[in-house]
């Protein structure tokens, strides 16, 4: 049962599911959410090729480092976010579209 | 000389340490931190100059060190998947890692002067130390996605330089203006390494030679709306859009003039001698592929298009960086035109040239920036008097960037015009090239001495400023750097022979080391590559690998006598058309500006509508800002400037008197039909028009972009074919 | 290095049940015997014995997000340590301890800065008159 | 058999919470579906033997970004049923069914080239025995202090990068309207 | 790794008899099944032992600070009433459920199962003894606190989920006090695992020794500061006083679980409790030696050696005395959180935030580099062994 094909499933319905949480929200915290379910699924993926392909750690190191980018992300995505809701006391995303005109 | 990693890394990891450093101790001590850089930065050329000699004392062709290193695998069984970085240094690399640390350690000494009074000073070499340790890294890596990196941290320090005035709203605005138009080349540029990497399954440039050697790439096309596309003109050309994007060609060249709200020195380094360069020094690297990728008419093309058209705009401009701006525009364009006709090594001298002799031309007008805190030359005039050392290196410049025989920049442009001349001679497709290349001679001839002669000649027009203009300003670090640089405008140095033998001539010496030593990667070369495989890791030092014989210089250049005679006798010719035409020029900014025989107001008036053409810049910035960023009318702004260049382009080459009267009469008839009635009022109903139908195409919404990413990448890796 | 079977997990897994079971369990037996009279009175948000006003769910004070921003970042910076320290012993016996002093130095010291930077804006001082933005929840001070 | 269960329980609950984050219409609830995803990503990497990086997903998801995100939906005031200073109501934006059917096209989109490439990944797998699980945390610790020692210690300035921005960015102004 | 509980005890043949018979009985390999019936009965021991060690934790608070403030304390249910933790029980057990009608009844209903999850599933990698102990796990102690982590989500959805503004403050708070607070004890932690050169409980506890001089407590001076912001940082994470500011009474009427009554709120507290013993014996574990005892008493060889006893009963004797051992100094700590409670007064919010990002955190900081420093310059040796072969050395020369 625990194979390649599941573990590329899994990482798989997570990708999918951020991508739906990316597109079809409005809100950006929830987009954030959906990334952070994407940054999950590569992640998840690394580590997954690391055991069914060639043992090698270096696949572990590229998770980590996809988490420690992922925090960082996270931080710097919602500070801006808090942001902008001061400025616009909204976090609907197209509120954001002021570069438009 | 043994090489390690010791040996090689530091002049990447010296400047790059120098900005660590300065990153965090810039506020308190300013001093110590522009220590810390330039010293850094001379360092590490002398590192590169050791470098540089042990190549030269091996000479020989196919010499290069290639170090591999792992960067993670994650391959297994027969899946490979490995990605490697690396160092590769052959001659061309060394020459270029002299110039680049030459370069950037006389600027950064300049800009100790330049930028002493001001209140970054500290954070500006912040931004140069990272950005030289970018470039330096650029030109060693091995492979294009290290190439890649290294070309989007230079975009990143070029974006903070140009803003870095930013209180001033233009600095902030040409900062972005020049982020995102080059952007639009890396993306092209990106595509093309996926492309690369979808082929080869690796991107290190042996690899690639190697697999354009063993003919990896032949019948390999993508079928994009029922047309096969091959994939090496594809891979081709995405990556000479990113060339297009770095080094300002057409139809990418705007960015580049907004680029000199930067400071000086750092317009110096960046946006004449190293960045802009480094898009050409790609497309040398990639060379084989543009051959392979049939793409060199194209290229030629564009550089054609782009020597000559930002010439005549330079004819024009008023304020003395913007002159210089047009100029390196115009030069590049003259690279990348040896680029499309084959002639490699003149191109690859042309870059090496130009970056000094306009690195000395910048440096120049910075110090008279400096002095007089005016960039307008109709407000400068006779300060030859004041600043004789500044008008002595940029005399020496103009006669080289003008291609006065015995200075650099005759020694190279020489050389790409004479094999485009060749080119044309033999394939009437390139006749056009030929000839907007001696034009755009011409007129580069004409405007730099417009410029010197407005500068430093005549009676001062504001006395205001020429009283203030004090040479006690200027201190050793100002004038030492110039002279430097000036001197190293002689051709000699680049013609000459680094074995002794040989005589000089107005061509240059016989047994040349330029020439000697770098080669066209053709066929025969590529085979060298078979020799071993990126998969060695660790240093592969050729020396050992392979029988190095010493360089020889082959007058003939492979090709049998009579060939080789055919060729020289229009080379000659060439030679001699570009001697008159740079005196030719000379003469007539002498007759214009100095002699005041032909008066300027005249020509302005008698080519109004080709004035006011060259005045908008070809109204590129319009069609970008005013149109396409902001209301996506692409086909119908293409075709507005298609109007606007071939109209007036093609009456611009035609003769002299006919034009004139005819240009005049159409100009008029022109503005007052066409472009009042018919484009101003029709371009508003236009674009109210197509206002609807392309509004949600920019909307601003980021989840739409996203959905279009997800579709083009799609697209994309499905054509691929993983 | 000796491997090792998943069956370590077993207590994990199982006392994350144990804990759903207690509390679930614990909860559903009181559902049994406990009583049940809910009124309107009894279910409104005790506010010192006033009718609650409006929702408590109001944005808060940024200096929570500043907070808990230094606290993610030391965060990762712990997860990326544990392993380096882990073997720090290691190396030192084979007496490459000086290399691995060196970058665990120079990397605490870059994210100090971070921290020293935040104290000297006065991002780590809670009671700081921020006279900015008129704020709906400035109770907590 | 027990790495089986602990496999499923762990798969249900990632791709579980991913769906109820997909289906959650509050964003509070989306939060919670999205650390007990996290939680489950964590199980999913025990199963694989992958020990360290279950426990970093522990301790920088669920008690770090979760809480983050937490902070900032109440700094945002982000919930359906409320008011904010103006008195306008804030909507929760959490996606209406044109976006969602933007959303599917997209995700149709991306996931027929994702299947693609799964299956040529699948087909060219070798179904070589596994290896048993070695601990990883000193192999970890080892490779970070050689191999990639660099990226070890630009990770610190990337994380400098993102205190100091993301410091300088949420802090509230003194100035006005800038 | 595998020195759990299981391994330990198929050391006796009797288990070993008993899977092999299993395996026969049932036609496949019975070991994992085995492992399972043993982990579950343990985790209901261990389970169990710590529910009334919270129990007791809230009589003991009581009788504690009624000593403490000359008073008797409860004294009514059972003996000395010691039993009034059941009572207490019973009373939350019968106590109406009420759910604020404004609240978020799914938040509401998950904080507190979101908090005992966190403290039980820690209670997995508590080092009791040698062999007693759930799950060796090789990311132990790193493993407990990503867990441990759960009880701040879940204190700040309690607090969100009530719809309450006190709830809404104590939660906030509590959930900013956690996670500062995580910091120095993170930190601090790693410095020591930096001295034991691994993250599982067994190496941590490996490297100390039964006697005081041997314990990484006086390893060296850094250790030595280290186990005190250990200390001061567990019981902020703990929310315990003086650092109680999510639910104190005086400006935040019962913080988080204000809206929370009956066993909702008691499953709060039992997190509470347990969770305050198991930082002590993290304490205990990092810094006081864990389990050993001294003269290698826990393994029995010695009772084996010089008495002849019978390996596995000499084996088990061993474990009792470690347990012994383990609890002695856990519950020595419990005692100094209770005193620490009744004898300091709560600080100010700000002083909270100080003490944390401004002494606490710099002064761990620079420990966890001063460990490193002994380490490199010492070889790893620590105070007291330097002393002894400098006197040792000065001894020889004489």
């Amino acid at each position: 049962m625990i194979n390649l094909g599941t573990y590329l499933g899994i990482s798989f319905a997570l990708f999918i599911c951020g991508i739906l949480v990316m597109v079809a929200r409005k809100n950006i915290i929830a987009i954030l959410l959906g990334i952070e379910l994407i940054l999950n699924a590569s992640a998840l993926n690394f580590a997954a090729y690391t055991k069914f392909s060639n043992n090698n750690i270096d696949g572990h190191i590229m998770s980590l480092f996809i988490i420690v980018t992922a925090a960082a992300e996270a931080a710097v995505g919602l500070g801006i976010v808090i942001r902008f809701f001061q400025l616009r006391e909204s976090i609907h995303i197209d509120d954001a579209a002021s570069l438009q005109n | 000389m043994d090489y390690t990693f010791w040996t090689i890394a530091p002049i990447v990891l010296l400047p790059f340490f120098a900005f660590v450093i300065n990153a965090f101790i810039v506020k308190k001590f300013t001093k110590l931190a522009v220590g810390i850089s330039t010293g850094a930065i001379f360092v590490s050329f002398l590192y590169a100059l050791r470098i540089f000699l042990d190549f030269m004392n091996v000479y020989s062709v196919g010499y290069h060190i290639h170090k591999v290193f792992s960067w993670f695998n994650l391959s297994s069984g027969t899946q490979l998947f490995e990605v490697k970085m690396g160092i590769y240094i052959d001659n061309m690399t060394s020459v270029m890692l002299l110039m680049v640390t030459g370069a950037a350690t006389i600027i950064h000494v300049f800009s100790t002067w330049y930028m002493h009074d001001d209140p970054r000073f500290g954070r500006f070499f912040v931004y140069m130390s990272l950005f030289t340790s970018a470039m330096l890294g650029l030109v060693l890596s091995d492979n294009l996605l290290s190439v890649f990196i290294f070309w989007e941290l230079m975009g990143f320090c070029s974006y903070s330089l140009i803003g870095f005035y930013y209180e001033k709203e233009g600095a902030g605005n040409a900062s972005m203006k020049a982020f995102m138009t080059t952007r639009v080349g890396d993306v092209f540029f990106l595509l093309g390494i996926l492309a690369i990497w979808a082929v080869v399954g690796n991107v290190s440039f042996v690899d690639i030679y190697n697999a354009i050697a063993s003919g990896k790439f032949n019948n390999l096309s993508i079928t994009v709306f029922s047309m096969g596309i091959p994939v090496a003109t594809l891979a081709a050309f995405s990556i000479f859009m990113g060339t297009m994007g770095k080094s300002a060609q057409v139809p990418l060249q705007v960015w580049l003039p907004d680029a000199m709200w930067g400071p000086t020195p750092c317009s110096a380094l960046i946006h004449a001698a190293t960045m802009v360069a480094a898009g050409v020094y790609l497309s040398l690297r990639m060379y084989p592929l543009m051959e392979l990728g049939h793409l060199t008419t194209f290229i030629a093309y564009v550089g054609a298009i782009t020597a000559f058209g930002a010439a005549t705009i330079a004819l024009i401009q008023t304020d003395i960086k913007a002159v210089l701006a047009y100029s390196t525009i115009s030069q590049l364009g003259y690279m990348v035109i040896g680029i499309g006709v084959g002639s490699y090594n003149a191109s690859f001298m042309h870059l090496i040239t130009h970056a000094v002799f306009k690195a000395c031309l910048f440096l120049s007008a910075g110090s008279v920036i400096h002095s007089i805190h005016c960039q307008e030359m109709p407000q400068m005039g006779g300060l030859r008097k004041k600043l004789p050392y500044t008008f002595f290196a940029m005399l020496l410049c103009c006669f080289a960037i003008a291609g006065v025989p015995f200075f650099s920049g005759f020694v190279s442009k020489d050389r790409i015009l004479g094999d485009a001349l060749v080119l044309a001679v033999g394939n009437p497709v390139y006749i056009p090239v030929a000839i907007l290349g001696f034009g755009g001679a011409l007129l580069t001839a004409f405007y730099m001495f417009r410029m010197l002669f407005l500068t430093f000649f005549g009676e001062p027009r504001d006395h205001h400023i020429y009283d203030h203009a004090h040479e006690e300003h200027l201190g050793w670090n100002s004038n030492i750097p110039l002279l430097i640089l000036s001197v190293f405008t002689l051709g000699l140095f680049y013609s000459g022979s680094f074995t002794g033998q040989g005589e000089v001539n107005l061509f240059g010496s016989k047994n040349e080391w330029f020439s000697t030593l770098i080669h066209k990667p053709d066929a025969a070369s590529l085979h060298h590559f078979a020799e071993y495989k990126s998969e060695d890791l660790g240093v592969v030092d050729t020396r050992d690998k392979l029988e190095l014989p010493k360089a020889e210089f082959d007058e003939n250049h492979g090709m049998n006598e009579e060939e080789a005679h055919h060729v020289h006798q229009i080379h000659h010719f060439g030679a001699l058309m570009s001697v008159f035409i740079a005196f030719a020029g000379i003469f007539l900014a002498y007759s214009m500006y100095i002699k005041k025989t032909i008066n300027p107001d005249w020509w302005a008036q008698s080519f109004a509508g080709w004035r006011r053409a060259l005045q908008g810049k070809y109204y590129f910035d319009d069609l970008y800002i005013g149109k396409i960023i902001q209301k996506g009318l692409i086909p119908f702004n293409n075709f507005l400037a298609w109007f606007d260049m071939g109209i007036y382009d093609k009456y611009g080459i035609d003769g002299w008197e006919a034009v004139n009267r005819f240009a005049f009469n159409v100009s008029r008839w022109f503005d007052n039909t066409i472009i009042d009635s018919a484009m101003v009022d029709g371009t508003g109903w236009s674009v109210r028009a197509m206002n609807t139908v392309l509004r949600w195409v920019q909307s601003g919404k980021i989840q739409l972009y996203f959905m279009v990413l997800v579709f083009v990448l799609a697209g994309y890796v499905w054509k691929l074919n993983f | 290095m000796s491997t090792f079977n998943l069956d370590v997990y077993m207590p994990v897994v199982i006392l994350i049940a144990l804990a759903l079971l207690v509390a679930g369990g614990s909860l559903l037996l009181g559902g049994l015997i406990r009583p049940h009279n809910p009124n309107k009175l009894k279910e409104t948000a005790y506010e010192c014995g006033e009718e609650p006003v409006g929702s408590a769910w109001a944005n808060f004070n940024v200096r929570f997000y500043v907070i808990a921003l230094i606290f993610i970042i030391f965060d990762v910076e712990s997860a990326l340590m544990f392993p380096v320290a882990a073997v720090f012993k290691k190396f030192n016996q084979i007496g490459l301890g000086g290399t691995l002093l060196l970058s665990v130095f120079s990397f605490v010291l870059i994210l100090v800065s971070g921290l020293i930077y935040c104290w000297k804006k006065g991002d780590l001082d809670w009671v700081k008159s921020f006279n900015s933005q008129p704020q709906l929840a400035t109770k907590d001070k | 058999m027990f790495t089986n269960t602990l496999f499923l329980l762990s798969a249900a609950l990632t791709i579980g919470g991913a769906f109820a984050v997909v289906y959650s219409e509050n964003l509070m609830h989306a939060c919670i579906f999205l650390l007990a995803s996290f939680f489950g990503v964590a199980g999913l990497y025990a199963c694989i033997g992958a020990d360290f990086l279950a426990a970093t997903q522990l301790v920088v998801y669920a008690g770090g970004v979760v809480i983050l995100m937490l902070f900032a939906i109440m700094l945002t005031g982000g919930t359906a049923n409320n008011f904010n200073r103006f008195g306008l109501e804030k909507i929760a934006a959490m996606g209406n069914k044109k976006t969602y059917f933007m959303a599917g096209i997209t995700a149709v989109v991306s996931s027929l080239v994702l299947l693609k490439i799964i299956a040529n990944v699948l087909r060219n797998q070798s179904s070589a025995a596994l290896e048993a699980n070695l601990p990883t945390v000193e192999r970890i610790g080892t490779v970070l202090a050689t191999d990639h020692i660099l990226a070890f210690e630009i990770s610190s300035v990337l994380l400098l990068g993102a205190l100091i921005g993301a410091a300088v960015i949420s802090r509230p102004r003194t100035e006005k309207n800038d | 790794m595998n020195s759990t509980v299981v391994t330990y005890l198929s050391q006796s043949k009797e288990l070993t008899l008993a899977t092999e018979w299993l395996t026969k009985a049932l036609g496949f390999n019975a070991s994992s099944l085995v492992a399972f019936i043993v982990f579950a009965v343990v985790c209901l021991i261990v389970v169990g032992v710590m529910s009334t060690i919270g129990g007791l934790g809230t009589y003991a608070e009581r009788k504690i600070s009624a000593d403490l403030q000359m008073r008797v304390g409860p004294n009514r249910v059972g003996p000395y009433g010691i039993l009034q933790f059941l009572a207490d029980g019973v009373k939350m057990i019968l106590k109406e459920d009420i759910i604020p009608s404004g609240a978020d009844r799914f938040t509401f209903i998950l904080a507190p199962f979101l908090c005992l999850i966190g403290v039980f599933a820690t209670l997995a990698v508590v080092p009791f003894s040698s062999g007693f102990m759930l799950a060796d796990l090789n990311v132990g102690i790193f493993y407990l606190l990503g867990m441990a982590s759960l009880v701040g989500v879940g204190v700040f959805l309690g607090g969100y989920a009530s719809n309450s503004k006190w709830s809404m403050l104590g939660g906030m708070r509590g959930a900013s006090q956690i996670i500062s607070y995580e910091i120095p004890a993170t930190i601090t932690i790693i410095s020591i695992v930096l001295l034991a050169g691994g993250l599982s409980m067994g190496t941590l506890i490996g490297g100390q020794g039964g006697m005081p001089q041997q314990w990484y407590l006086f390893h060296n001076p850094f250790s030595f500061i280290g186990f005190f912001i250990f200390f001061i940082a567990s019981l902020a994470e703990t929310n315990r006083a003086p650092f109680d500011l999510p639910e104190a009474e005086s400006e935040l009427v019962s913080g988080y679980h204000t809206e929370y009554s009956g066993m909702r709120f008691g499953l709060f507290a039992l997190a509470e409790y347990i969770e305050v013993f198991v930082v002590c014996g993290v304490a205990t574990a990092l810094f006081l030696g864990g389990y050993k005892v001294p003269f290698d008493l826990g393994t029995g060889s010695i009772l084996v050696e010089k008495l002849g006893m019978d390996e596995m009963l000499a084996k088990n004797l061993g474990q009792i005395l470690e347990i012994g051992s383990f609890f002695t100094k856990t519950l020595g700590l419990y005692y100094v959180v209770i005193w620490v409670r009744w004898t300091l007064p709560r600080l100010r919010v700000d002083q909270l935030m100080t003490l944390c990002w401004k002494y606490l955190t710099p002064i761990a900081i620079f420990n966890l580099l001063g460990c490193a420093v002994w380490m490199y310059a010492f070889d790893g040796k620590s105070i007291y062994s330097l002393l002894f072969e400098s006197v040792a050395s000065v001894a020889g020369h004489h």
